[in-house]
């Protein structure tokens, strides 16, 4: 019976979301055009191509923050259901959250964070 | 006798590393003319290898109006609304320069009365001018509030000017001969009174942005102007004093009343960002010494000398007259034949124009946050730069 | 693409009940729109001050109008403010912006210089003398530099024109220039008449030459000549 | 120093110099083909030290067919002011860069390049300032026609 509510929820977000763009998506006027999709560079033409070799820290930046994001997000079930998983559940929290704090000064003293 | 005329697209061709390398390839980015930090209209060509500025090139040019043009068919009086559209932010302080270059080419003398007028107008301009700075620093920087307190204290000092002069931007208001109008009845108590207002407002100032951490970590030790450099670059005003060198011509060639006021250059000691920031911050300060010193006494007297129609002909020759402004020394040489009320040539030497190329030697080697930072603190107006 | 977006409207407009319906939308989308506006700002000189700055400011507040999110892209700008001259170099960089813009977008010229050139109309060599040369202009805030009120009242005239003339069957249509402040004896029936009979197809600008010509004080003359009310 | 010694001071350090008159400050006439050494030598003078080049501009004088170019020097050493002008014929208006000298030099050329059109020999990077790079002719030229500048109505 309680699955309702879940569908309940689901449905409310996916409406919110799917129907503020398809509403959006039927009503606005769509002109897409050459200079209009042109890359925006205040008001200049853009210089040289953007496919070139950049600094590989964007995507060390990119990896460190992918994975300490999932972790937090793993956390909020953690967090509501706090009370009633007991001792076992703070103990299982506190190791995963010590495997994450490894991989952090791991990558501290590789000296990943510091940017070039 | 090598003169090769290069052009813009010569600055504009994208660097071409090498594919295979494992070196990272630089790319140009148009800082270009629409952007928060040009206030007004101004390209920055920046190289950039990752977000290390490897190389600065400013291409001024968009707002150019050609002002000196223009200026070769009005008269004297007429050019007076011109240098206020030049630094808006100063307009009264243009206004006197060239109204004093004219009035000393010509012989005119001014009465005691307009002088002090004259030196509170300006000294509150700076105020103005200075308080929409720091506005817009923090604003730059990321920091929303301070754009708002900054701009309720250019409104209250703004009605100051509205009452007397009646514009709040464009002010027309100092002209060859002395004033367009008389200052309003109760001047003097309305300043004592916002005075008073502005004095514990820099306090406020002070604890709001000076104090936070991250504007002291994002100014200071960057964009380092050490003062031969300065002197070299040609930059006058608190970028200069900012560096070290004491060249306020307020002191050096006391123009107004400012000898009768007793007030204290204010010289920064590493030439960093944060002291072009703190020298704004106690300029302000110095500014309200000297109105609070001149405001009481203000002599009796008419307040225009020659009739307002009157035709004003230089002698003929070269005259270079120049004055402080809020962002540094703006000059004017104004070349007349004699014949005629029109001068033959007129050309402006603007504080921004010089202070602007102080980007290029600053710039290189710091990220593109702190170029931001060293933008902000030279405090650029671009139409003074293309005029 | 668009076979949704644009042929919807008007499908459904020829159902006998349909126009009730687009126009009990549009008045529900218009009134969204006009308040929310977000200007791009785009200040090239002293009125960049008054117009963007100053009203954004806590003593006139443009948030009053919903409009105090100044976006610097013009990718999430609703209405381009022109705020200060327009010399050649800039002309067609202004065009590309105003072409960047989302649909349906709209301009403000404030300020003389924008609108005719202002104190720099004569012996400038570089001035583009009034902007909708460049770019097609909705409303026209005169002064130099206007108050932050005479701005306001450009707005809610903007706000105005929304109201009354647009439509999702017919998007963005493109306005001639309504003057904001409104000379007197000038009724609300007249601007909703100007408004109905000002419906054209948007006319494609070439920048370099239009930049060029002079064709400014001519188009003066002309609108002056259609629309000046004899009293 | 004041106007006078300098003059002397520096006309005794550069014969081929004379005084300029109907200036309002020290002012020192100087050949075009000098300008260079004179501009070394008054930054490294220690007894003249005009480290700050205030200002550069050229005066259009259409009427003697010369172009007269003015820098105004300021010393932040021993705080006097020097106005030095060089004049070049119209035809040829090619005169010796000071950007080695004072570095604000390069801008300030390139702005008298842009708007007058003197040609600035072995200058790093002379290009237009202002102007769209293929813009024809020099604004400030007193000769300068351009029919989209709309005269002042009679």
């Amino acid at each position: 019976m309680d699955y309702f509510l879940v569908l309940l929820f689901v449905g409310l977000s996916a409406f919110f979301v799917l129907g503020g763009l398809g509403f959006s998506y039927l009503i606005a006027p769509h002109k897409p055009g050459r200079i209009k999709n042109a890359p925006y560079e205040c008001g200049e033409q853009p210089i040289g191509g953007a496919w070139i070799q950049f600094n590989v820290g964007y995507y060390l930046f990119g990896l460190l923050f992918l994975v300490f994001d999932v972790e937090a997000a793993f956390l909020y079930p953690w967090a509501v259901a706090f009370r009633d998983a007991g001792l076992t559940g703070l103990v299982e929290a506190l190791i995963f959250l010590l495997v994450l704090i490894v991989g952090l000064v791991y990558a501290w003293k590789k000296s990943a964070l510091e940017w070039v | 006798m090598t003169v090769r005329v290069r052009t813009l697209d010569d600055i504009c061709k994208p660097p071409v590393g090498a594919e295979s390398s494992l070196d990272t390839q630089e790319y140009l980015v148009n800082m270009g003319p629409q952007h928060p930090i040009a206030h007004g209209s101004l390209r920055l060509i920046l190289r950039l290898d990752g977000e290390t500025v490897k190389e600065v090139t400013p291409a001024p040019g968009y707002v150019h109006r050609g002002i000196e043009k223009m200026c070769e068919s009005l008269n004297y009086r007429q050019i007076i609304h011109l240098t206020d559209r030049m630094d808006y932010l100063s307009a009264l302080m243009n206004n006197w320069l060239v109204s004093k270059t004219v009035e000393k080419a010509a012989g005119i003398a001014v009465n005691p009365r307009i002088e002090t007028i004259r030196t509170l107008m300006a000294e509150l301009q700076r105020l103005q001018s200075h308080v929409l700075w720091w506005g817009v620093l923090g604003m730059d920087l990321g920091a929303f509030t301070p754009f708002l307190y900054g701009f309720r204290e250019r409104e209250i000092i703004g009605a100051l000017f509205e009452e007397t002069i009646g514009a709040r931007l464009t002010m027309n208001y100092i002209q060859p001969g002395g004033l367009m109008y008389d200052i309003h009845a109760d001047f003097a108590r309305k300043v004592k009174e916002v005075l008073a207002y502005l004095k514990p407002i820099l306090v406020e100032y002070d604890t709001l942005l000076s104090g936070n951490v991250i504007l002291q970590e994002r100014l200071r030790n960057i964009g380092i102007l050490d003062p031969k450099k300065a002197v070299a670059l040609g930059c006058t005003g608190p970028v200069l004093r900012g560096s070290g060198v004491p060249y306020d011509l307020r002191k050096l060639e006391p123009y107004g009343v400012y000898d009768q006021a007793e007030f204290d250059v204010v010289v920064g000691t590493r030439g960093d960002c944060w002291d072009r920031y703190y020298v704004r911050i106690e300029e302000m300060r110095q500014s309200i010494r000297i109105i609070e010193q001149l405001v009481d006494n203000i002599p009796e007297g008419p307040y225009m000398v020659t009739k307002f129609a009157a035709k004003i002909k230089l002698p003929e020759g070269i005259y270079y007259g120049h004055i402080e402004t809020a962002r540094g020394v703006l000059g004017v040489t104004i070349v007349s034949d004699g014949k005629s009320d029109i001068p033959y040539r007129m050309h402006f030497r603007s504080p921004n124009f010089n202070n602007l190329w102080a980007v290029t030697a600053l710039a290189p080697g710091w990220r593109i946050a702190d170029l931001i930072a060293i933008q902000s603190s030279l405090d650029l107006v671009i139409p003074d730069i293309d005029r | 693409m668009g076979l949704v977006t644009d042929r919807l409207p008007r499908v459904v407009e020829n159902i006998p009940g349909g126009s009730i319906l687009i126009t009990s939308l549009d008045a529900f989308i218009n009134w969204a729109r006009r308040n929310s506006l977000w200007p791009l700002a785009f200040g090239t000189k002293c009125c960049a001050i008054e117009m963007l700055m100053a009203t954004g400011a806590p003593h006139q507040d443009l948030s009053r109008f919903g409009a105090e999110v100044a976006r610097q892209s013009p990718r999430q700008a609703d209405f381009m403010v022109v705020a200060g001259a327009i010399v050649k170099k800039m002309a067609p960089r202004l065009r590309m912006l105003y072409e960047q813009m989302a649909e349906p977008r709209y301009v403000i010229a404030t300020g003389s210089c924008a609108i005719s050139g202002g104190p720099f109309m004569y012996n400038s060599y570089t001035i583009v003398r009034g902007v909708d040369e460049v770019v097609p202009v909705d409303v026209y805030v005169p002064g130099c530099p206007p108050r932050p009120e005479a701005f306001f009242w450009g707005l809610m005239t903007l706000q105005r024109m929304i109201r009354e003339g647009e439509s999702i069957a017919r998007p963005n249509i493109r306005r001639k220039p309504v003057m904001a402040a409104l000379p007197q004896g000038i009724k609300p029936e007249d601007f909703r008449e100007e408004v109905r009979r000002l419906l054209e197809a948007e006319n494609e600008v070439n920048v370099d030459e239009a930049a060029a010509s002079k064709i400014w004080l001519e188009k003066v003359d002309q609108w002056m000549a259609k629309h000046l009310i004899k009293p | 120093m004041d106007g006078e010694a300098l003059n002397q001071a520096v006309i005794a350090l550069e014969p081929a110099a004379a005084k300029r008159e109907k200036a309002d400050r020290p002012a020192v006439q100087v050949p075009p083909e000098k300008l260079a050494a004179l501009a070394l030598a008054l930054r490294d003078e220690p007894a003249l030290a005009f480290d700050l080049l205030l200002d550069h501009t050229a005066i259009d004088w259409i009427a003697e067919e010369r172009f007269e170019l003015v820098y105004v020097l300021y010393s932040t050493v021993h705080g006097h002011y020097l106005m030095v002008t060089t004049s070049v014929p119209r035809g040829a208006p090619v005169v010796p860069t000071v950007s080695a000298v004072w570095p604000i030099a390069h801008w300030q050329e390139r702005e008298v390049f842009d708007l007058m059109g003197i040609q600035y020999d072995d200058h790093p990077d002379l290009r237009r300032l202002f102007l769209e790079d293929e813009w024809q002719g020099h604004p400030l030229r007193k000769d300068y026609k351009d029919d989209h500048m709309l005269g002042l109505p009679k």
